[in-house]
């Protein structure tokens, strides 16, 4: 903690980057997983290809996808949108299922009563389908954000990666302290954002304690 | 007016749901669709507002076939109540009911405005308004999915089940409540159950299902009862079908004077005396006793049903109910008017045969 | 990528592909093992008494975050080189899917099945045992499968502390600038993944009863 | 490029006039870049920084991009990066070389006297065992003992090969270990390795009383620190800020330094950069 | 025998749920709760098995106090239905009815016979025992339930709203099917309903619980009728009071002797003539005419429902529903064995008043 307080300008810029390589992954990854987690949740064809393709996606190793990154999409090796890319493949990679599994779960009845009343299928999932599946979503969010926060150190092995700067430098000089104040920078990170997800979810969902 | 002409719907996996049917559902009627379960009454009731399509066959609502019209846009003409409600829980109460009005593209305020009237016409505190569909009760519910269904006010009213969910003392508020607001609004409405006694109380006509989709009979409730079609119907219909003919019948029924004692007074009981209160309202029956007596709480025999004018149906249970064979016959605020007796239920039952009045 | 992974070179010895795999396998199985011991009793209990729900989703929540690689740092730091830092940074990270699998699985059981269980007579313990478990068994591989997976692709960091693993080829490959080689490491991790997956699956349809089948699979209705 | 969906920060590209200072994900190589980017900056010339860019392969890109302008370099190793097939060693040769072989847009300035040159290392236990000096008197065990160091050892020329070349020294067993790193010490110090690549300068060997073991048939060439530097960048002023320090800089400065960031407070390159520079009154 | 002495129930959050609740359910008998929902049934009915425990008051079954005893240890001496069946998705039926029997430390094989035997004393083809409850319809879940619930022949079974799940038709059997059981078995049964008319129709004996718990009566059903004991009671118990209470009289009925006549043949039919077939089974009626006709089926007027000599409800609604008036008495075969008239039924029910036979 000492390292910290004592270093603290230094600290705030890591976490200033760390958070912004992993926030934008997080907004990317589930805007694209919408459509696709509706598709998925529609055909049962779309889930047979999307939902193993994710699996795989998600088990390549980060380090891997983030060297090979710029070498696909021709951006300079610093850049930071190879770090950016590869986060967000796993967001959508974890988020598909969530989103997917979330609108399955609308009850029938609902939807049968919104389309009974002449809702038209782009209107009927945006006011409807969508906010009923927010819960499921913005549980698999949290999981989603956690899990960016806590990979985007990986991006530390091409200069980029916020707290895993500190991990390399604290390992390097054995400097057990460093690693501990990245350590805690992402833990904490993570815990308010997952606790400001919570926040928004139920903000966005005061139905959802409505009753008992 | 909704038609069915020679309708039918097989499901991809072959199952015939519906077969061949031709029914016409007059307009500013409630006309109960009824069968067991997995007869088919829900499809037939979807192919109204093109949930589903027939496989063949024609619908015509108010004379233009439905396949015409563009699915939105003829549901939103069309009210559908769910089964156990199918609210919206994400949705307060009021806006729940404005949803119609909204699509259809009225503004804001006015929808709103148009919600909290059905409110109240569907017996709803307008204060629940603000609540999610999780804080009402099931009953409170099926309230307000009436209300949304009705809140475009159209013409023609679908309804799935929409008070199976409740218990049964709740459910026959729900019933008077559609029966009093039909009163007033004058809807075409189709009204799917499985509870016999529902569809008979209900509807102005009802269509009996069988299973594989026929229609087994369409008729009004009293010829069900009188004349079931045949066994299938017959057994459906039920046990007690003499005795709930009664239902239909409003023929007078002579009242005779009876002898009347007020609590505390003393008199003599030469027969089955009822005792009322000071309004005149009935407190139980004195049997007859030798000699004079006062009147006590304690000497009442608790007395059997009251009958208040309605059907012969009431009148025979009164009778039938009361401890001397009398049935208590009272005016609207309560007070007795006088008595009637079973063997004069029978003779008007016979009358209203003869004359023609119980379906054959 | 193809040249690198066909040529037969890279098949044989103590540091070709096969023994890649196996060691690979042999931290992911043994990681598995190791959390699941954790991970399943502890959600389970939650979700069998009911209490300590939020808890149990936070301190998972907080657990994902952990950054695999600085737990291996700093376990490395404290306890020095070998396995062992290996298997802390990769339990650490297969503990919460279990967990909060196991804990949705428990508490999704159908109220009524739980209720009839101790109408029955059964004890808590056979109301865990007998019904909680078996039905929540779908949920639990649910959690499991996401584990297997994220353990397989991340016991590539292995080799950032010398030892072995498919991450050997991803480590070198990339620190020789070979990326034939580091691509190969990926898609054998990503293959060795679907195999692991696959392997569980099948074990999840030979323990998992057959009435718990999505309706249609179940047999005949 | 920009990226529109980074927002602001170290992404945009930098304005022309501003030198982007890089530096390979090593303490001495930071602590280097910190100096030059502290001295150009007190000179008044704008500086940002962009350190921790993981090994050469990348940060070499990185100068070859434009993404970063100026970073710490030795001579050994960049020419062997930039020419595979280089077999000068001594210290002028290479440093000639090197200028023959940098691409246009890249110049090396001034080398300092500082060198942090690989080496094979072993413990004090295992060079007291088998009375080791230099790896000469190695090549009788290696087939008995196991080797220690980054992956890329094994293939380069100043490697595994080099070893086998020069000195017919094979090793029973090569395990990859870090970069020069605490893995590579840790796995001395428990017996895991018994030898190891680790570079001169590194204070681990002093603090582990570690043994480096002499180069006779010289495998390991020259590494002499000096900037690396994007021509276009390179001003007279720059040029003369940068070579004064290359001046003041040898391979004492850099274990001082070395140790001094080893210390128990672990300061800040920055911190150490900073108090070195008002020392050597640059 | 089960006994409630002043037994109550307050939860955590304050409801009360049961007031001091004092019942004795007789050893072999079928006793019902009923009431509307939320009044505390199926607290009382878990607290028989301490599925939860009163906070005040005594439970004894058959004279034990049941806080004495460990509670799963309790349980499998008690069999317990729960709504909906609750059977356990993960095991098939026959494992599933075993359950008690395996718990109570039987071997396998053994409690898989006993299984096997209880499918066929509920009525359900041993076969299903290798199907999982997904692949059961509602009903037949029901009766495994029930099975499962009976395999330790344990001497008292709980039921709680065991039937609400399925349709009336299915209902209907599974109430006459828990019947037929129970005269076989004999078991001391509580069955919680908020259905009124299965009530009335299993229990022997009934107690109606008003909300907040308390028990507003508890009497034999024909008593519930024709003596309620407050307002309460009687609009619970609802209209028809004085009809159904004949469902409990068996007082005998005078049959008349009545005009018959086969299909074909050539007659004079005076008055009305019940056309029957060659098995003397009714066919419809026929009125009179003047002169001689052939008797055709198309001449009949259908009707009208049977009377089997159940009781005098049967045969009043028998008369009630007949186009002659004259209700169609029939034997065991099916077969005319003459007419009875609802007159007749009114003075049977006016003798078995007089004869204290209708509770007061
Ligand atoms: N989408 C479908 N595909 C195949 N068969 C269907 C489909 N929907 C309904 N059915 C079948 O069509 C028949 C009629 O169904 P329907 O829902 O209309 O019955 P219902 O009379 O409303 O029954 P309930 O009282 O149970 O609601 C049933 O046999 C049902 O299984
Ligand atoms: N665990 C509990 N905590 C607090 N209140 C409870 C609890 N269980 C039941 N209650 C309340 O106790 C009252 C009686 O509940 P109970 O379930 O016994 O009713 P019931 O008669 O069985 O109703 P239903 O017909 O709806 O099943 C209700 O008001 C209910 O809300
Ligand atoms: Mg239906
Ligand atoms: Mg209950």
């Amino acid at each position: 903690m000492t390292w910290i307080l004592e270093n603290w300008e230094r600290f705030w810029e890591v976490t200033a980057v760390h958070l912004r390589l992993s926030i934008v992954p997080v907004l990317a990854g589930f805007a694209l997983s919408i459509p696709l987690g509706w598709f998925a949740s529609r055909s049962a064809k779309a889930r047979a290809v999307l939902f193993p393709l994710a699996n795989v996606l998600f088990t390549i190793p980060s380090i891997a996808l983030i060297v090979i990154t710029p070498i696909l999409i021709g951006v300079k090796i610093l850049d930071e949108i190879n770090v950016i890319v590869p986060l967000v493949i796993y967001t959508v990679a974890l988020m598909v299922r969530s989103v997917s599994d979330a609108l399955a779960a609308v009850p029938g009845n609902v939807i049968a009563a919104a389309n009974a009343m002449g809702y038209r299928p782009l209107r009927r999932f945006l006011t409807v389908d969508f906010p009923l599946a927010l819960p499921v979503t913005i549980a698999g969010l949290r999981v989603a954000t956690v899990s960016n926060i806590s990979m985007v150190s990986v991006g530390a092995l091409v200069g980029l990666g916020g707290y895993g700067q500190l991990f390399t430098e604290g390992y390097q000089t054995d400097h057990t302290e460093k690693v501990l104040a990245g350590l805690i920078g992402t833990v904490v990170l993570a815990v308010l954002a997952d606790g400001l997800l919570l926040l928004i979810g139920r903000l966005l969902t005061p139905w959802a304690r409505a009753g008992r | 007016m909704i038609e069915f002409r020679a309708v039918t719907k097989r499901f991809e996996d072959g199952t015939i749901a519906v077969d061949e049917l031709d029914l016409t559902v007059e307009a500013g009627t409630i006309t109960v669709f009824v069968g067991p379960s997995g007869c088919g009454k829900t499809t037939s009731l979807r192919m109204v507002n093109r949930m589903i399509d027939p496989t063949s066959g024609t619908i015509l609502v108010d004379g233009r076939d439905v396949l015409t019209v563009d699915p939105p846009t003829l549901r939103r003409g069309i009210g559908y109540v769910i089964q156990q409600a199918g609210l919206f829980p994400h949705r307060t109460v009021l806006d729940n009911v404005a949803t119609v009005p909204l699509l259809s593209g009225w503004d804001k305020r006015r929808a709103r405005t148009r919600a909290a009237e059905l409110l109240e016409i569907v017996g709803l505190d307008p204060a629940f308004g603000k609540r999610y569909p999780a804080q009402l009760s099931g009953g409170q519910q099926q309230r307000v999915g009436v209300a949304r269904a009705l809140a475009a006010d159209p013409p023609v009213l679908l309804m799935d089940e929409p008070f199976s969910a409740v218990d049964p003392v709740v459910r026959e508020d729900l019933q008077n409540e559609l029966l009093r607001l039909q009163a007033e609004l004058d809807k075409t409405i189709v009204f799917v159950t499985h509870d016999i006694d529902e569809a008979l109380k209900l509807g102005e006509r009802v269509a009996v299902f069988r299973k594989g989709g026929h229609l087994a009979q369409y008729a009004k409730p009293q010829e069900l009862l009188s004349a079931p079609a045949n066994d299938f119907v017959a057994s459906f219909v039920g046990r007690d079908r003499g005795y709930r003919t009664l239902t239909f019948l409003h023929a007078d029924v002579p009242v005779h004077p009876v002898a009347t004692a007020k609590l505390g007074e003393r008199i003599t009981v030469a027969d089955w005396t009822l005792v009322v209160d000071e309004q005149n309202r009935p407190k139980g029956w004195l049997s007859g006793v030798d000699g004079e007596v006062e009147v006590g709480e304690d000497d009442l025999v608790s007395g059997g049903s009251l009958y208040d004018g309605s059907s012969l149906r009431g009148a025979l249970d009164a009778a039938l109910s009361s401890p001397s064979a009398l049935g208590v016959v009272v005016d609207d605020a309560g007070a007795v008017t006088g008595v009637v007796k079973a063997d004069d239920v029978i003779q008007a039952l016979a009358k209203a045969r003869a004359a023609g009045e119980v379906p054959k | 990528m193809g040249a690198w992974l066909f040529d037969p070179a890279h098949w044989s010895g103590p540091t070709g592909i096969p023994v890649r795999l196996l060691e690979h396998l042999g931290y992911t199985l043994l990681t598995l093992l190791i959390a699941a011991v954790i991970a399943i009793p502890l959600g389970a209990f939650v979700g069998h008494t009911g209490r300590g729900g939020f808890a149990i989703v936070g301190l998972s929540n907080a657990l994902r975050a952990l950054p695999t690689t600085a737990v291996l740092i700093l376990v490395v730091l404290w306890a020095g080189l070998g396995d062992f830092p290996v298997y802390v940074a990769l339990v650490l990270l297969a503990v919460p899917p279990i967990m909060a699998g196991t804990y949705a699985g428990v508490r999704a059981v159908d109220p009524m099945a739980v209720d009839a269980a101790r109408g029955v007579g059964m004890r808590e313990s056979g109301v865990l045992l007998n019904v909680e478990i078996p039905n929540a068994l779908p949920l639990i591989y649910g959690g499991f499968r996401g584990a297997a997976l994220q353990v397989v692709a991340t016991a590539t960091i292995a080799a950032y502390t010398g030892a072995g693993g498919l991450g050997r080829f991803v480590f070198d490959g990339l620190a020789l600038q070979e990326f034939g080689q580091m691509l190969a490491g990926a898609v054998l991790v990503a293959l060795l993944a679907v195999l692991v997956d696959l392997g569980f699956a099948g074990l999840q349809r030979l323990t998992v009863s057959p009435g718990l089948r999505p309706a249609g699979t179940g047999g005949k209705r | 490029g920009g990226d529109p969906l980074a927002g602001s920060g170290n992404n945009e590209p930098a304005p022309t006039d501003t030198i982007v200072v890089g530096s390979a994900n090593f303490p001495e190589s930071r602590l280097l870049a910190e100096i030059y980017a502290e001295a150009l900056s007190a000179k008044g010339v704008k500086v940002s920084k962009k350190l921790n860019i993981g090994n050469r392969e990348l940060y070499y890109k990185g100068v070859q991009d434009g993404s970063i302008d100026l970073i710490p370099e030795y001579t050994g190793v960049l020419l062997k990066h930039i020419n595979k097939d280089a077999t000068e060693v001594g210290s002028d040769e290479v440093y000639a070389a090197l200028k023959k072989a940098l691409p246009q847009n890249l110049v090396v300035l001034d080398k300092s006297a500082a060198e942090d040159k690989d080496a094979v290392v072993v413990t004090k236990q295992i060079a007291a065992q088998y009375s080791l000096k230099s790896l000469d008197d190695l090549v009788p065990y290696c087939k008995d003992l196991a080797f220690g160091g980054p992956p890329e050892f094994q293939n380069r020329p100043d490697g595994l090969s080099g070893l086998k070349a020069k000195y017919n020294c094979e090793f029973k067993e090569f395990k990859s270990l870090d970069v020069g790193g605490p893995v590579t010490v840790a796995g001395l110090k428990d017996n895991t390795v018994q030898a190891a690549n680790l570079f001169t300068t590194d204070y681990a060997i002093k603090a582990n009383e570690f043994v480096v073991l002499e180069d006779p048939k010289n495998v390991f060439a020259a590494q002499n620190v000096l900037p690396l530097i994007n021509e276009k960048k390179a001003s007279q002023q720059v040029r003369d800020t940068l070579n004064a320090i290359s001046r003041k800089i040898d391979t004492k400065t850099l274990l001082d330094l070395n140790q001094k960031l080893a210390g128990p407070d672990k300061p800040e390159p920055e911190k150490v950069a900073k108090e070195w520079l008002a020392g050597a009154g640059i």
